[in-house]
């Protein structure tokens, strides 16, 4: 583990292996996860540890500083990105009483955690905790995960849903060692594909009462930046980074092929096109905005949790700016495929790898029409689940 | 059989399920496999742009788009075959005689290879011949093709010719498929079935009449179709296309939309306000491509039908009809994939097929921006350089 | 004359360059000005949609759109009151009698006004009449109309009545224009001049065979274009209105493009290859949205010019169609705006003119999200509460 | 003249006026330009000279005091906003002689200086300065102003254009007191209706050489942020907050209008459309964007006037923020306004005014294709007329 002192040491980390990316990309396709070796040294780097509170003994990064390295990896691969942002569940710790999830890093220091926020599972109380059964999709990184945190309905002993006191079902979420889930070999997708993002499933599986949280309703049991707004904040905070990442990557190979190329038939470089100077100015110009409204919205976060104030419209606009980022990726992604010709196409071209990954990225439920109307919702001042945001 | 006998657009309904139902096999395969060959050359699809004096039907250019979206919307990487196949339209630009040697047989002659000039050929025999070196990009349906072109600069010792404005002179060969070689160079993310692999030639010897000029000589064939310009024949062959692909893409939304709830949600997404009126906007959209398509080809056609030739306007009004239909299915489709969710992530779902194959389509240099340039100067009647591509 | 030896599409054509004329005039007015009136009538442009029983020419629906098209391309608040004007479809609704009384004279019948609930009228004579007090906004050419409708809530001893569903008791009144009051509001920047103003009335009595419910009974006039539901006729009045003003911005960008250039430099803007391509591309959607409208219009037309009714999903498509050319008509219409750069802005260039009166038509409730979502599951086929303005 | 103390000492000056300004839209309309009560109340708080160099008696604000302030004022009246930012030409003093400036400045305190950059005009050089003749466009807020900035090629006494070395006219910006000049009745536009933006014409108008500046290719005479990068520079952070102000506006009202309008038929308000929800909240962060990109570009600027390294690249990504500000802020007034049904059509309604003025302002040549594409040639390092950004 490398020592955390400077406040860029984790981009600095971040470099030499998203430079080394370049040649696994392939790679990392065909495993359709990422591979050992890069797990390893992503651990090795300290990177899975981003959000590990300070207090439990992690580097528990600025917000900042988590949007570059995320940034930084996703621009080298999309893939790789994603699996570094989704796993760092370590900062889900912050949810559980500091001497439990100091006992969970005594058995696994420096762990990586995935999770699926789905409540597609269901618990059934016991005396000291809950037998877990279920079926989870889309859990990125659960090949190589440590623990996994798995949304569940709590329900009783012949399986149905216990309500809560507004009829809503009872969610908590629970850390699981993986060995005690099932991984179900189901991540064959279009984009994304060296995330793992696999099915997993739950069996009878006993969780202790010290290891289930309710971060929907509870606070954290560890403040500051990253934890104290809520933990869908903290979730947007590790996923901002992933479409500056790829936009960019997007952008540069755009630029590059512009100079490089020419149209056809001539000498002239593509860069000499009145259209591609319009195009690209306008896209650069659209990323570089949905740049600075992420560092300004995560800003207000961080100076509202300094005042104990991260109210839901503060933390809905943080939302929002990271939907408008995934929105103006996609669009940045696409203006440069298009203008990149068929050359574009070959599976080892970057910009048809950015455009798989960042519709798929965007598929996330996140970035969906339900999602954004809820933060229109409290936008307009409306009721709304605000333990969404 | 012959052709006349033949109804490739219902012949291409009939197969449709079937395509639908092998498209993950084509996408692996990376090129369509030869039983499914064989059952397209049966139902005529590779005779929709063939002379008829080499058993084609020589199809009006409706029939040709009914045709292309038909077998497109099944399976997007077959109907690009299937239009890319019926370039053996070209084949009208070589005398009969010399085209009939490259006959395949009674289920129509399929054509693979590109115009764009990447060879190089050598003047030989006291220019009765050209010795022809060169390696061509994306020559879709290369591994089933039995007539391959391939475009080349003519030169005299080694140096380039040039035409009278100072342009490199240009030339088109046409081969047999056993000269080329095939190079496996086609792995992709969109139209990965099309099997559009690199090909290369060393030093074969093209007789001359065995060359051609399309993009600056008349035709020697007087049918119809071959009196329209060779971007023109690319742009009837391509029309169907995107409305084939986005039309898929909205019936999969809607199919998935009336029983997929998004997580945490009451309703199926059909009743979701904002996906019920985009899909209902984007078939709007699509529908109304699609006759405008369909209204300028017409217009063409009954220029050529009457033995005229269409105006340089009625060319790029038709040249403007694909591509708004193209840019109009690129929307469809995104839309369409973006609304599923994560329901269409998975690789053998058809909705994010289209959004790949689709965008992978609308990447064809045809559709490039100098080549909306030309069309749009063509329109409004300024001066066009001559070019390769010329409306 | 009589109405069928009337040309009004060829009328409109023959008038359009007088239309874009006075456009300036017209709009300084705030509405028609009465010798344009005279006109209008005369070329028949205010019989389209009048039954023939009342001088009228019930015209198929692509005369109609054809007819709004030529109008609303010369001058768009013409077109537009124009189009209001033929909502003398409505009277189709009433006792053939009794719509005579309203009947202006041989050069047809103008009609303004507004089904809104938003008067109350108080049950009378033991049901015979309604005493009628309210006040509507946006009646488009209340000015120079000779019947207003004016829609109301039924009360009986002030309390409005319920139908079983339990939804209001609606009707709609017809009147003589002159016993509505006009209130002069219409100062907008859009649509400016068609004297859209408020009217009102107060207790007026209003016997009971002058109301009718267009939106829930059939007409009482058998002819084809009444078989259409209101918000059909609605949106056939329409459809030729986003493709006349958007295709007008199109000719003025074409034509000030072609000398018109920007500060600094040194082609005119038509040699500006996004503004050539743009102008190209939008003129390709615009003629793609107005053969959807046709198009979709003809299929309608089929049904009740055979005597039978267009199944639901056939009327969304011909909305859906209708909104299709008001999207389309609105992204052109300020592409060109844009495209023009500063030579747009003067008050008296028609490229600003055909930005705002556009925008302002696509204001409309018609077109509102509500009536959209309506649309989108009428064609679904999902359920769809009951509404004025049902599909 | 106030006392200019507190940093945002402009932004409460402005307040007042702002919220009086409800009250005058129709005035300001009628009259086709600033009335003359509104033009001595921005005189008399100071407004006139936010970019008057401290070093001549000003108060020099911050530009992003600059950027706040118009925003304000656009906000209540678009018209009014875009007099006061085009108003602001006593920032142009910076680049004549210090004591010529002091000069000016004896003579008319706290002047409104209009101008126009487009070189409509011809100078013939006399023994000490140039006789000036010509018919400038759009000079927006001439009625009101003191001075006016004119641009002129530089001509031999028979009038034919002189050329510099590389072919090009050379031009040159000459001060012409305003009663010097004659003002053509020809402001009759659809938009920006108020601004007062006619013709003015000079005929053989004397103007001593002192007075006449080479903006273009000579810097300022005086430092600091706003002066320190280019003249454009200078004219994109007046410029930046008047489609902020715009935009905020714009979405008031759809925000209140969705709150207070009900759905046809209904009880229910516009609110609770999932589609106004949606629509809203994509407008209000796209224009969040619009800003921070803005503060950041700004910023960008002044820490490179800094260093004295204000180069092409970042000024031009000024220019493609304000760009990028415009471009947002007619989408957003294009939503709301089709958001809000047929009662926006009034002239009354502050919607329809937004969007004429919107459209208006953003038909300035600063936002023309050929301006965006100078700026895709900047990003992409190819030759370009770096004068201009």
């Amino acid at each position: 583990m490398p020592v955390h002192t400077a406040p860029d040491w984790a981009l600095e980390a971040a470099k030499p292996i998203a430079a080394d990316l370049a040649d696994r990309v392939a790679d990392i396709e065909a495993a359709r996860t990422l591979p050992t070796d890069l797990v390893e040294r992503f651990r090795a780097a300290g990177l899975f540890s981003l959000a590990l509170p300070r207090s439990l003994g992690g580097p528990e990064c600025a917000p900042l500083a988590v949007l570059d390295t995320v940034a930084e990896v996703s621009r080298a691969d999309a893939s790789a990105g994603w699996s570094l942002l989704i796993g760092q569940g370590s900062g889900f710790l912050a949810w559980l009483d500091p001497a439990v999830a100091g006992r969970l890093l005594a058995g696994t220091p420096n762990p990586v955690i995935a999770s699926s926020m789905a409540p597609a599972g269901r618990g059934v109380p016991t005396d000291n905790g809950f037998v877990l059964d279920g079926r989870w999709p889309y859990v990125s990184g659960c090949l190589h995960s440590d623990w996994v945190l798995l949304a569940f309905a709590v329900a009783d002993p012949s399986g149905e849903p216990v309500s809560g006191p507004g009829g809503a079902p009872v969610v908590r979420m629970a850390f699981v060692p993986s060995g005690e889930l099932a991984v179900l070999d189901t991540w064959r997708a279009a984009g994304l594909r060296g995330t793992g993002s696999h099915d997993v499933a739950a069996r009878e599986v006993r969780v202790p009462a010290e290891l289930v949280i309710d971060p929907l309703f509870e606070r954290a049991k560890v403040g500051g930046p990253l934890y104290g707004a809520s933990m869908f904040s903290f979730l947007m905070m590790m996923m901002a980074g992933f479409p500056l990442g790829v936009g960019r990557r997007a952008l540069d190979e755009f630029a590059a092929t512009a100079r490089r190329k020419t149209k056809p038939g001539t000498d002239v470089p593509l860069a000499e096109d009145e259209g591609v100077q319009h195009d690209l100015v306008l896209a650069e110009t659209s990323l570089r905005a949905a740049r600075a409204l992420l560092v300004a919205a995560i800003g207000d976060v961080v100076e509202a949790v300094g005042r104990d104030a991260a109210d839901p419209p503060v933390r809905a606009r943080l939302a929002a700016a990271v939907v408008h980022a995934m929105t103006t990726a996609r669009e940045v992604v696409q203006t440069a495929f298009h203008a990149c010709g068929a050359s574009a196409l070959y599976s080892s071209h970057p910009l048809q790898r950015c455009f798989r990954d960042i519709h798929a990225a965007a598929a996330h439920v996140a970035f969906s029409q339900d999602s954004v109307r809820r933060l229109g919702r409290i936008e307009l001042g409306l009721p709304a689940p605000t333990f969404l945001v | 059989m012959t052709a006349v006998a033949l109804d490739p657009v219902g012949a291409a309904r009939a197969l449709a399920a079937d395509l639908a139902a092998g498209a993950l096999e084509v996408e692996r395969a990376r090129r369509l496999p030869p039983a499914l060959v064989t059952r397209l050359r049966a139902a005529g699809l590779f005779t929709l742009g063939l002379p008829r004096s080499l058993g084609g039907l020589e199809s009006p250019a409706g029939q040709i788009i009914d045709a292309v979206e038909a077998v497109a919307r099944a399976d997007a990487s077959v109907g690009w075959a299937v239009l890319i196949g019926n370039t053996s339209a070209f084949l009208a630009w070589l005398d009969p005689a010399v085209a009939k040697t490259f006959t395949a047989g009674p289920t129509g002659t399929v054509l693979a290879g590109s115009m764009a000039p990447s060879a190089r050929g050598e003047v030989v025999d006291g220019g009765a011949a050209y010795r022809v070196t060169g390696r061509w990009a994306f020559a879709s349906g290369c591994t089933h093709a039995d007539v391959v072109m391939g475009g080349f600069v003519v030169t005299e010792d080694g140096v380039p010719g040039r035409t009278a404005h100072g342009a490199p002179l240009l030339r088109v060969a046409f081969l047999r498929a056993d000269q080329v070689e095939v190079h496996d160079t086609w792995r992709v993310a969109g139209l990965a079935g099309t099997g559009s692999h690199d090909i290369s030639v060393a030093d074969v010897v093209v007789p001359a009449e065995h060359t051609a000029v399309p993009f600056a000589e008349r035709s020697v064939e007087p049918g119809a179709l071959y009196r329209l310009t060779p971007y023109t024949v690319l742009m009837v062959l391509f029309a169907g296309f995107p409305l084939g692909v986005a039309g898929r893409a909205l019936d999969e939304l809607e199919s998935l939309a009336g029983t997929k709830r998004r997580v945490g949600s009451g309703r199926p997404l059909i009743e979701d306000p904002g996906v019920a009126t985009a899909v209902v906007a984007d078939r709007a959209a699509l529908d109304a491509a699609g006759l405008l398509v369909r209204d300028r080809a017409e217009r063409v056609w009954a220029r050529v039908a009457a033995g005229g030739e269409p105006t340089p306007a009625e060319r790029a009004d038709l040249a403007s009809a694909t591509l708004h239909a193209f840019d109009v299915g690129r929307e469809v489709v995104s839309r369409c994939f973006t609304a599923a969710g994560a329901s269409a992530l998975a690789e053998d779902a058809p909705l994010q097929r289209c959004l790949r194959d689709l965008h992978a389509a609308g990447q064809h240099i045809a559709f490039s921006a100098d080549s909306r340039i030309r069309v749009a100067r063509t329109r409004l009647g300024l001066v066009v350089p001559p070019a390769m591509f010329a409306v």
